[in-house]
């Protein structure tokens, strides 16, 4: 916890930072949860691929093929390499919600090696964004599997007082996030995941919210899959992640049909290429897996430890500043202890929607709602939050600002 | 400051103390969601001889829905369904006027006071829901009574 | 047939232009059919909303987020524009391989309004490429619905002659491409959606190879559902398009679920958002999308109609050239009639992937193989082809180079 | 000319007149496809006391696939299971050095021809489905074998 990031540097990296919010208010962009502003380096790297390297993959023996091929497969070796797995186990999707729906679609595909059918379990949480959960509410519908879930405590933690009946033979997939988007509380995932294997299921890690501020390492974890989304991880917007070890992936059936995943094709069949082509159909989002990269670069290079360590640093005060404030209250974990720089909380009596309202016109960028996480939300009571996320481009002076315009929002509505 | 145009007194008022807001009980109810932010309206409303004798709404929703909820009662009860949509036509063109229009007072009377919503495109639909629930709800409650007769 | 693009000046639009290929060669880039080149218009849109509008769409009332709802909203109603239809009905996918996907996944789904079950017929055509024909596939194997199509004839045009045959009362689905991505025929579809609609099927149609190129305006071709790719027509990568009549979307069942599709959610149970947010799960290619609209600007400054003649004059030189390279054969349409700028020719006795290398040493960049429509390579009685595709950037000395490269193939392995 | 270096005289004389393309009738028989064009590949071998006795192939391919498989087969031929798979090994590692091997020549024969081809990534694959396609024969053909002992 000592390590403090450079981040005036860091700041200037991030064009956005550049221009100015409503009235002359520098940018205080605290809704990294939702999604991550860019360096220069990203932005580069998607428009120098269009500059020089621009074809279809895979597709030509020419020249400007031979470098988009380049360009792509290095982009998922870069990915590997960060996530510590082999190449052929990276998947290059759409979006976090693409790979959790390509998973949920295969295991519920009786030619897939591993499937549900009827009885089967799908275990979940009630801290699941919705990304993680409707693909699973609709493969137990089209399956006749059953949904089960560990309860959220108020603090963010899961209930596992109750694993054994949760966890049962039964179980055939758990799906779990490694990082609560709304609390910030990271769940004590170790007993699920041993819990899981035990009985031979699969663990999905939903890690949108920990693979871009704090070091994973999926073999460490011992988990199965894991997805997450580019544009959070400082890259571009349409790419995302599905790593899975290379074994399942083998055995799995793909979601999306077309050019690129066949080994052969007829009128009427088709066979499949190997993992990771099989579930790459069609032109692939290349310029972006490029990008992606270079944001992943990034990040190693301010070290993913230390932007961790950085991001509890600013909970910290934001934590001792906000509970200063009367009438405003903190949800979730009250400490630093399991939980990463993500803080929701709600001031008495006002909507949260009209208290980022308030926020915004101080130049600071805040989430309200219900996050994509309705479940949750209903579950601590409120109609909705009012979200702070800190990165790697946040400082002491963007809290004290967010500090000043909650309590601003407050005596805004109380005064009148 | 540029929230004042946002949050105008009248909108406060309306806010604290809303009107028609109770407990929805009439045949005819619809239910809205703003799947953005969660917001809920639950509302009834009876229709005789065309005129809209009864509206009754509940909900959970940001200052600036639940005063237009409360502002759209005042402004339909008692109306003709035909004068109350064309009430909601002239506030939906004042919506979507990112701020160019300053809304008819004779027409829109305390609705005018959310003219100032239109330059905040985020919250339009905020603004907008309790009317889409009426709308909804109105068409339900004239077809029926035109079946009736 | 009069109009003369100034590709001169449309050149200078395209930055990778100014790099030089093998050898110090220009680039002489026809490979359109696989991927269009990035005017710079298109380049700088994309970044342009990295540096001044990144947030999560949708989901935020401060002004970065107001300003990505506004790009991306406004990139949903250029693409309208651009096909003259309905913003509503615009959804942004990732592909046109997605779009399909998502079409073969609703009509799988006996939730839609409008589903196929055991016995129903599915009819496509010998022309489709993989991304228009697999989907199909795997939709009858999980429903028991029955493929059927129309053969592609030795011009590249489809036999019609047993259309009553292949079209009947069971028919639920006709999904056809717009022209053939090998051969540039242009089938003549207009019977086929009288047919489909006569007997209550809808009709899908493939625009990949013809919205870039041409004028297409779905409601005067009278047709339900297209799809075509970004990335073909001076978009970014990673972002297609699916357009569907309002009334049937709204009858129909996503693909994707996760986040911003939604009504209302519980742990066990979700309901749809309208389209076309329905079919948009998760945080969207906005950067993609808002890029794409600046493409199809680009294209509409131009004119759809003067691309088109000029592809069709840069194909009168190519067939007249390549007809008098002996041993050259050139398959699929001989003429101008009903085809647009795109050439599949064999050398006598060569293979295409040899041919290309040596093209390539010219700087001319051609696809070779089974173009990702390998029923109609066989059909064609081929191994593959060597194909060039032409578009807005080509002028006649690149159709000279590629004369030159092509009887260079021939003569290099000759003479050895 | 860069070409002449992927497209040497050996390998031209080899995709002219292939050595052992036939029809392969053995009885262990594999089938590879290279997706990305479409080339094909149809393989038969045996192995008797651990040494390659037989091998056919047959297929549709560029001329590199078509040279690389002849090559391939005239060096397997005769050598034991033990020794095509290190030749193999030594191939393989030529065809992923991007230039920078020139390939032993007492280990690879004809095969160093097939150097150049490292130089243009998009034609490895072709270089390599012969012989892809005999380690996959091979390994079966060799558990076969030891299974019958
Ligand atoms: C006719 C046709 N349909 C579908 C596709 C698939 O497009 P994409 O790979 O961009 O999804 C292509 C291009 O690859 C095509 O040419
Ligand atoms: C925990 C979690 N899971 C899944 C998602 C879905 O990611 P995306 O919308 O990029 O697909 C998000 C973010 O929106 C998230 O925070």
């Amino acid at each position: 916890m000592k390590s403090v990031l450079d981040v005036a540097a860091i700041k200037a990296d991030f064009p956005i930072f550049e221009q100015s919010m409503r009235g002359a208010k520098r940018l205080v962009f605290l809704d990294s949860g939702a999604t991550s502003q860019k360096p220069r380096s990203v932005i580069e790297a998607e428009s120098n691929f269009y500059y020089t390297s621009n074809a279809a993959v895979h597709r030509g023996s020419y020249l400007l093929a031979e470098r988009a091929s380049e360009a792509f497969d290095g982009a998922r070796s870069d990915v590997a390499d960060f996530l510590g797995v082999g190449s052929d186990e990276i998947i290059f999707t759409k979006s976090a919600t693409e790979s959790l729906n390509i998973l949920a679609y295969a295991f519920g595909n009786p030619r897939s090696a591993h499937h549900v059918g009827p009885g089967d379990e799908i275990v979940l949480s009630e801290l699941e964004h919705h990304a993680n959960l409707i693909p699973w509410q609709e493969l137990a519908k089209r399956t006749g599997a059953v949904l089960k879930w560990f309860s959220a405590r108020e603090d963010g933690s899961l209930d596992l007082s109750n694993i054994s009946s949760v966890i049962t033979e039964k179980c055939k997939i758990v799906a779990i996030t490694h990082q609560s988007n709304v609390l910030g509380s990271i769940p004590n995932i170790a007993p699920i995941i041993s819990a899981a294997h035990a009985v031979g299921a699969l663990f999905v890690l939903d890690a949108c919210q920990s693979v871009p501020h704090m070091p994973v390492a999926p073999r460490d974890l011992g988990i199965d899959f894991l997805a997450f989304s580019g544009h959070k991880a400082l890259g571009p917007t349409g790419v995302g992640v599905l790593w899975g070890k290379s074994d399942l992936l083998d055995g799995m059936q793909p979601m999306l049909f077309g050019g690129s995943m066949i080994e052969s094709v007829t009128m009427t069949d088709a066979t499949w290429a190997d993992a990771p082509k099989r579930f790459e159909a069609g032109v692939p989002n290349m310029a972006q897996a490029v990008g992606l990269a270079a944001g992943l670069k990034y990040l190693q290079s301010v070290g993913l430890e230390n932007i961790h360590n950085w991001e509890l640093q600013l909970t910290k005060r934001a934590l001792d500043g906000l509970r200063e404030i009367a009438d405003v209250k903190i949800l979730g974990p009250q400490t630093l202890e399991d939980r990463g720089g993500v803080i929701s909380f709600v001031i008495d009596g006002l909507h949260p929607h009209d208290v980022g309202q308030v926020m915004d016109q101080f130049g600071v960028a805040v989430r309200t709602g219900h996050h994509c996480a309705w479940p949750l939300i209903r579950k601590l009571g409120v109609s909705g939050t009012t979200r702070a996320s800190f990165y790697l481009y946040n400082d002491m002076s963007d809290v004290d600002v967010l500090l000043e315009s909650v309590t601003a929002a407050r005596d805004y509505f109380r005064k009148r | 400051m540029e929230l004042d145009s946002l949050y105008q007194e009248v909108i406060l008022d309306h806010y604290k103390n809303p009107h028609h807001k109770g407990l929805p009980t009439g045949e005819i109810q619809v239910h809205h969601v703003n799947p953005s932010c969660g917001d809920e309206i639950t509302l009834s409303l009876a229709v005789t001889n065309g005129i809209i004798t009864d509206l009754v709404w509940d909900g959970v929703g940001c200052s600036i829905s639940q005063a237009s909820s409360s502002i759209m009662s005042d402004l339909v009860l008692g109306k003709s369904v035909d004068a109350a949509f064309s009430i909601l036509d002239e506030f939906s063109a004042l919506m979507a006027s990112k701020g160019a229009m300053v809304g008819n007072e004779d027409v829109l009377e305390d609705a005018i006071a959310l003219a100032g919503v239109s330059k905040f495109p985020a919250r339009v639909k905020c603004a907008l829901l309790g009317w889409m629930a009426f709308k909804d709800a109105a068409i339900q409650a004239d077809t029926s009574w035109r079946r009736e007769q």
